[in-house]
C-alpha cells in the first residue's frame, strides 16, 4: 500500500496551495508564430511552442507529455536578470536601495529529476564561503515536487551522469506516475515535502496501484575514463579540443538553458544621477568573458572557451564541490543550433587512452 | 549515381588534387533529421559526407571564422542559393575574396535534393537573378499578413510577448554570417547604447539593432530563426525588411560581389513620402 | 481639469540647417513649445538609430530627427544616407508596433526659422494629443521593478 | 551570522579625499570609509595582496589590488590606468566625489613568513602598486626584516608609478633601490638604468639564499623573470607573484578568473611561482 495522489485531485490541491499563500509553477509549453519556411497554405506552418517552468492557476495549465521543458529550473532561482540595488546620486551623497528576491514561499509541481539535482548541484558554490541569499532566499522558500521520468528522448544522459530518470537529488517530493496513467504514487523526502503534502492530505489515498516503469535511458560514455583523461594535465593542451569545437558558434544557448551554468556579470543601468546594479546571466563561450581591459584574454579561442567548460564541470567543479556539474538533461545537445553538446564531447574522449 | 555521390566523388578530386584545402559540407546528426557542419580536409573523411533535404543550415557563416582564409589558399564549401547570396555579400563588404570559394552549390526542392552547376560565385548570378523575380510573388508566411493586419499597439503587445522571452544568448547572431563584427554593438560598453540585460526593453532594443543592422543584408537562409532557444519568429522582421528594402531601393541582398551595400549607398531620387 | 500633459520630445538636428533655423527663430523672437529638447549633431549622417532608441529608453515621448534639404548638405551627402536610414529604420519601428506619429523626419533649411518655429509647435501638438508613450514606459517600469519571480 | 537578507555583492560607499597623478593615464585614489561599520571590518580582514572591486554607480565594477599597506588601514590607495568605461568614470571622479568598493577579497602575502629574511621585490609599469603594498607592509616594520631590494622598470621615464615614493626609497640606506626603463624610454637627465627588467635583474644579481622574491607584472615580464630568478639559482616555493585576472564577483561564484581548476578570486590572487607553474600556462 502506498500513498496515492489522483491527477483529477490536482485541482483541489493547487487551489489548496494557492489559498494557502503559496504560488504553484509547473511545465508549461505554449504555441507562438512559426515563421519557418514560407508556405502556401496557413494550414500547413508548422506551430513553433516554447516550454518552460511557469506559474500556473489550475491543473488544466499543467503539461506533463513532454520529456522536459526546453527551458531549466535554474532560471526560478537565478533569473536571467534580477536588479540587486538601485542608486539615486545628489550632491556628493548617494542613496541606494535593496530589491530582494520575492518573499512568497512556492511549490515547483513537476519538476524532472535532472532540473532538480542541477540545484542541488549548485548549492555549494553560492554558498562556498559568501552566501549569495539571492539564491538562497528562494531556494529555502521552495518545495520542489519532482515526477519520476517515463519517456526520454535520444539527448537525456541522466544515467551516464549516475543519476536515474527517478533520482531523489534535490528533489522534496518524488511523485512516480502510475500505470494507469491517473496519478502518481507520492514519495515524501524531506520535512519541507512533508509539509507542503500536509496542506493537501485529504487529497491523497491509500492504493496499490503499480506505478509505470521509469524511462530507459541508455549509458551513452563512461564517465569515469572521461574525468580520468581530462585530470591528466597532458590533454589540456592536446589538438583533441580543436577538433571537437571546430563548428562551435560561441552563442550562449548551452550555457542559458543548462541548469547547473551558474556564470554571471554585473551591468550598471542608469545615468549619473539614479539607475540599478543588476546581476546578468553571462556564459564562457562568450569572447568578452575573459577579455581584460588591456586586450589579453586568456581564452582567445572557441576551443579553449569549449574547453573550460568541460574542464570546468567535470574536473574544475567536482574537485571543490564532489559533484559533477552536470545532471544530464541533455539541453546543451538538445538545443544546440550546429548539433554539439556534452554528449558528443564526452562520447569522443572516453574513446582517447587516458 | 544520388547527386550526393557526386559530389562526394567531387570532393574527394578536389581534395587529392590539392585545388582546395579543406570542403565545409554536412554530416549525419544525433537524430534522423538533424545535419551538423563538417570540416573535410582528406579524402578519406569525404565519405562522412551527407547531402538532402535535411541539409539547410546556411555554412557561409564559417568562411569569416578567423584566419581560415588568410593563407590565400581555396576552401569548398555546400551552398544553396541563399548561401550563395551570403557570399556575395560577404565579398561585398570585402570580408573575403570570392576567388577563393568553391561552391558546391545545391538546391532543396520538396524532398529532393537538385546540383546547382558552377563552381565560383558569378557562375550563379542569373540563378540569382531569377530568384529575385520571383521574390515578390514567392510564397510569404501567412503570418507576415497577419501581423500586419494588426493595429500598431497589438503588433507592439505581440512583440512585447515574443521578446519577453528572449535570454539574450546571441544565438541569433551567432548563427548568422552577415554577423561577423569582431565587437558587436550590444557588447560596446562605452556608450553603452543599448541595455544588455535581459529584460524586455534590453530584448526590444536589441532585436531592433539587429534586424536593423541586417536590413539589406539578410537573405532568408533561417539559421537565427532555428538556432533560436526559445522559438522567437526571428525571421519574420528580416522577411519583412527585406520586403521593404526591395520595394523602396529594389534592392535584392546578395546579387553580385560588386553590389553596393543598400545603407552605403544611395540615389538621389531615392522616395521620400514621409519626411516633412 | 488635471493641467495638460506636457510630452518630452528629443530633436536630433544637423548643425548647418536645422540648428541654424532653429537660432533663427529665435532671433526671429518666435515663440514655440519648449516641450523640445534639441540635441545637436554635425550632420543627418551622424544621427544613427540608436540615438532614437535612446531616447525612446529615457523615456522620450516623441523624436524629431531634422537636417539639411537633400543637396544642401554641408558634407555633400550625408542626408541623401541619412534618408535612407530613415526609410529603413521607420519601416522597422512600424513593424514592431512603435507608433510612427512619435518618430518624425523632416527637412528644414537655416532660411527656414518659422517653418522650424510651426514644425515645433505642430509636433508638440500631435504628441499630446497622443499621450505619454505609455507601452514604452511600461517596459521602463519592469526594469525598475525587482525580480518577480 | 549573516542578516536574513544579506547582499554579499553590496558595496561600500568611499569618499576620495586625494587624487594624484602617477603616469600619463595612470592615477592614485585616496579613499576613506564612509560608514565606520564598513571600515571596521576592513580592518579585521584587510591584509597585503589582498584586492577590491572600485566602482562608480551607473559604470560598473573593476577589480585592482589594495595599494596601501596592511600596516595604515585608515584609507584605501588604489592605482589604476584609465582604459575602460570604469576607470574612465573613476579618472573623472573629483575629490569629495563618491565611488563604491567591495572587498578585500582573495588570499594575501604572508609576510610574517618573510621574517628575518632577505626581499627582492622585482615589478615593471603598472603593476607597482599590488608590490608597493606589500614594500610599504615591511618598511612599516624594517627592523624584522633583511636585506630589502627593489627592481622596478617601466617603458619610459614618465611611466614610472609613484615617483616621488621612489626618490623616498633611493634615499633609504636600508633600501637598496635598482631604478630601470626600457631601452629607449630613458630621459636625458636619466641616472638610473636602462634596460628590461629581467636583465637588470640578473645584473643586480642578488644571492638566492635566505632571500623571498616578489615580482608582479605583465604576464609576458613575468615569465622572463621567473626564468632569470631560476638562473640566479631562487626555488620557486620562495619566488610569489599576484595574478591580475578579470575578476568580476571577487567571492568565487562568477566563474570568471579560473585559471584551470584555481579560482583567482579565493585562492589566489597570491601564488608561489611553484603553484603558477602547476597552472596550465594557455590559460594565463
Amino acid at each position: 500500500m502506498t500513498r496515492i495522489l489522483l491527477s483529477d485531485k490536482l485541482d483541489n490541491c493547487v487551489a489548496r496551495w494557492r489559498k494557502a499563500g503559496l504560488t504553484v509553477i509547473g511545465p508549461v509549453k505554449k504555441e507562438t508564430f512559426s515563421s519557418y519556411a514560407a508556405v502556401e497554405k496557413a494550414a500547413d506552418v508548422k506551430k513553433e511552442t516554447f516550454s518552460s517552468y511557469a506559474a500556473v492557476e489550475k491543473a488544466a495549465d499543467f503539461n506533463f507529455e513532454m520529456v522536459m521543458p526546453d527551458r531549466s529550473i535554474k532560471e526560478l532561482f537565478f533569473p536571467q536578470t534580477e536588479p540587486m540595488m538601485g542608486y539615486t546620486i545628489k550632491k556628493q551623497d548617494i542613496a541606494t536601495e535593496d530589491f530582494k528576491p520575492p518573499a512568497e514561499k512556492r511549490v515547483i509541481f513537476g519538476a524532472r529529476p535532472c532540473d532538480a539535482s542541477g540545484l542541488a548541484i549548485d548549492d555549494p558554490l553560492f554558498g562556498w564561503d559568501y552566501k549569495d541569499n539571492f539564491w538562497f532566499q528562494r531556494r529555502d522558500e521552495t518545495v520542489i515536487v519532482t515526477i519520476a521520468c517515463t519517456k526520454s528522448d535520444d539527448f537525456c544522459m541522466c544515467t551516464s551522469l549516475k543519476l536515474a530518470p527517478d533520482s531523489t537529488k534535490g528533489s522534496d517530493v518524488l511523485l512516480r506516475p502510475l500505470q494507469n496513467g491517473k496519478g502518481w504514487q507520492v514519495e515524501e523526502l524531506t520535512d519541507r515535502g512533508r509539509e507542503a503534502f500536509k496542506e493537501i492530505a485529504d487529497q491523497l489515498q491509500d492504493g496499490s496501484e503499480p506505478a509505470a516503469p521509469t524511462a530507459v535511458v541508455a549509458e551513452k560514455f563512461d564517465l569515469d575514463a572521461c574525468i580520468s583523461w581530462l585530470k591528466n594535465p597532458e590533454n589540456f593542451d592536446s589538438t583533441f579540443w580543436k577538433e571537437i569545437s571546430m563548428r562551435c558558434i560561441g552563442c550562449g544557448s548551452c550555457t542559458f538553458l543548462c541548469p547547473t551554468c551558474h556564470c554571471f556579470d554585473f551591468q550598471d543601468e542608469g545615468d549619473t544621477y539614479s539607475g540599478i546594479r543588476r546581476k546578468n546571466w553571462d556564459s564562457c563561450s562568450f569572447s568578452l568573458f575573459t577579455m581584460h581591459t588591456s586586450g589579453h584574454n586568456p581564452r582567445s579561442t572557441q576551443s579553449a572557451r569549449w574547453r573550460q567548460r568541460i574542464m570546468h564541470k567535470f574536473n574544475y567543479f567536482p574537485g571543490k564541490f564532489t559533484a559533477n556539474s552536470c545532471s544530464g538533461c541533455g539541453r546543451c545537445s538538445r538545443q544546440c543550433p550546429v548539433d554539439m553538446g556534452i554528449t558528443e564531447t564526452l562520447q569522443e574522449i572516453s574513446t582517447l587512452k587516458p | 549515381m544520388t547527386t550526393q555521390e557526386q559530389y562526394k566523388k567531387r570532393v574527394k578530386e578536389l581534395l587529392s588534387n590539392g585545388t582546395v584545402k579543406m570542403v565545409i559540407g554536412y554530416k549525419a546528426g544525433t537524430t534522423a533529421d538533424r545535419r551538423r557542419p563538417l570540416f573535410v580536409r582528406t579524402p578519406e573523411e569525404a565519405d562522412k559526407l551527407v547531402l538532402d533535404s535535411a541539409c539547410i543550415a546556411n555554412l557561409s557563416g564559417y568562411l569569416v571564422t578567423e584566419g581560415l582564409l588568410s593563407d590565400e589558399k581555396r576552401v569548398g564549401i555546400f551552398l544553396r542559393p541563399d548561401g550563395i547570396r551570403s557570399i556575395n555579400i560577404l565579398a561585398a563588404e570585402a570580408q573575403l575574396n570570392a576567388d577563393q570559394i568553391v561552391i558546391l552549390g545545391f538546391d532543396i526542392v520538396g524532398q529532393e535534393v537538385t546540383a546547382l552547376s558552377g563552381e565560383k560565385a558569378t557562375d550563379f548570378s542569373e540563378l540569382i537573378g531569377s530568384i529575385k523575380e520571383k521574390a515578390p510573388e514567392a510564397p510569404q508566411n501567412p503570418q507576415l499578413e497577419q501581423l500586419e493586419k494588426m493595429t500598431p499597439k497589438e503588433r507592439f503587445a505581440f512583440w512585447q510577448a515574443e521578446f519577453s522571452r528572449c535570454i539574450k544568448c546571441y544565438a541569433c547572431r551567432q548563427a548568422c554570417p552577415m554577423c561577423y563584427c569582431r565587437r558587436c554593438i550590444v557588447d560596446s560598453n562605452q556608450p553603452q547604447w543599448v541595455n544588455t540585460s535581459s529584460h524586455t526593453l534590453g530584448n526590444f532594443e536589441w532585436n531592433i539593432v539587429r534586424a536593423f543592422h541586417l536590413s539589406g543584408r539578410c537573405v532568408g537562409c533561417g539559421n537565427c530563426d532555428r538556432a533560436c532557444p526559445v522559438n522567437i519568429p526571428l525571421r519574420l522582421i528580416n522577411a519583412k525588411m527585406a520586403q521593404e528594402v526591395l520595394g523602396a531601393f529594389d534592392h535584392f541582398s546578395g546579387m553580385s560581389e560588386t553590389q553596393e551595400p543598400v545603407l552605403a549607398s544611395f540615389k538621389k531620387d531615392d522616395s521620400e513620402t514621409f519626411i516633412l | 481639469m488635471s493641467e495638460p500633459f506636457e510630452p518630452n520630445i528629443v530633436a536630433f538636428v544637423c548643425t548647418y540647417c536645422t540648428y541654424a533655423g532653429a537660432d533663427l527663430a529665435g532671433t526671429s523672437r518666435l515663440k514655440y513649445a519648449p516641450n523640445v529638447r534639441i540635441v545637436r549633431l554635425p550632420c543627418t549622417g551622424r544621427i544613427s538609430p540608436m540615438f532614437i532608441l535612446k531616447a525612446l529608453q529615457k523615456g522620450a515621448d516623441g523624436v524629431l530627427v531634422s537636417g539639411c534639404h537633400p543637396g544642401d548638405c554641408h558634407f555633400t551627402h550625408g542626408n541623401y544616407h541619412a534618408r535612407r536610414r530613415w526609410t529603413v529604420f521607420r519601416a522597422l519601428l512600424e513593424f514592431t508596433g512603435i507608433p510612427l506619429e512619435r518618430v518624425k523626419f523632416s527637412w528644414i533649411s537655416a532660411a527656414e526659422g518659422a517653418k522650424f518655429a510651426d514644425f515645433m509647435n505642430s509636433v508638440t501638438e500631435d504628441i499630446r494629443k497622443l499621450g505619454p508613450f505609455d507601452q514604452y514606459k511600461e517596459l521602463i517600469r519592469e526594469t525598475e521593478a525587482p525580480a518577480t519571480l | 551570522m549573516q542578516g536574513a537578507h544579506n547582499n554579499i555583492y553590496k558595496p561600500a560607499i568611499m569618499k576620495i579625499v586625494d587624487r594624484h597623478d602617477e603616469a600619463p593615464g595612470v592615477r592614485t585614489l585616496k579613499l576613506e570609509f564612509q560608514n565606520p561599520a564598513d571600515h571596521e571590518l576592513f580592518k579585521q580582514n584587510y591584509r597585503t595582496g589582498m584586492f577590491g572591486l572600485y566602482g562608480v554607480y551607473g559604470e560598473g565594477e573593476s577589480t585592482f589590488c589594495v595599494a596601501s599597506p596592511e600596516t595604515r588601514k585608515d584609507y584605501i590607495e588604489c592605482t589604476f590606468r584609465q582604459s575602460g568605461r570604469v576607470t574612465s568614470a573613476l579618472a573623472s571622479a573629483d575629490i569629495g566625489d563618491l565611488i563604491t568598493y567591495r572587498g578585500p577579497y582573495g588570499n594575501r602575502f604572508p609576510i610574517e613568513n618573510f621574517y628575518g629574511k632577505n626581499l627582492i621585490f622585482v615589478s615593471g609599469g603598472i603593476a607597482l602598486p599590488p608590490t608597493r603594498s606589500v614594500i610599504w607592509s615591511c618598511l612599516d616594520q624594517r627592523e624584522k626584516f633583511g636585506k630589502i631590494t627593489i627592481v622596478y622598470g617601466a617603458r619610459t621615464v614618465a611611466d614610472l608609478v609613484y615617483k616621488h615614493e621612489l626618490e623616498e626609497w633611493e634615499k633609504r640606506d636600508d633600501v637598496d633601490l635598482v631604478l630601470t626603463v626600457d631601452p629607449g624610454g630613458e630621459s636625458p637627465d636619466w641616472k638610473h638604468r636602462v634596460g628590461f627588467v629581467p636583465t637588470v635583474l640578473e645584473q643586480a644579481a642578488p644571492s638566492p639564499d635566505n632571500c623571498i622574491a616578489v615580482i608582479c607584472g605583465p604576464p609576458i615580464m613575468i615569465k622572463f623573470t621567473l626564468i632569470s630568478l631560476k638562473k640566479l639559482g631562487f626555488e620557486e616555493s620562495n619566488v610569489y607573484t599576484t595574478l591580475e585576472n578579470r575578476m568580476k564577483c571577487g567571492v568565487g561564484k562568477c566563474g570568471r578568473c579560473n585559471v584551470g581548476s584555481v579560482y583567482v578570486c579565493k585562492e589566489g590572487p597570491v601564488f608561489t611561482a611553484a603553484e603558477v607553474s602547476k597552472m596550465p600556462q594557455a590559460d594565463l
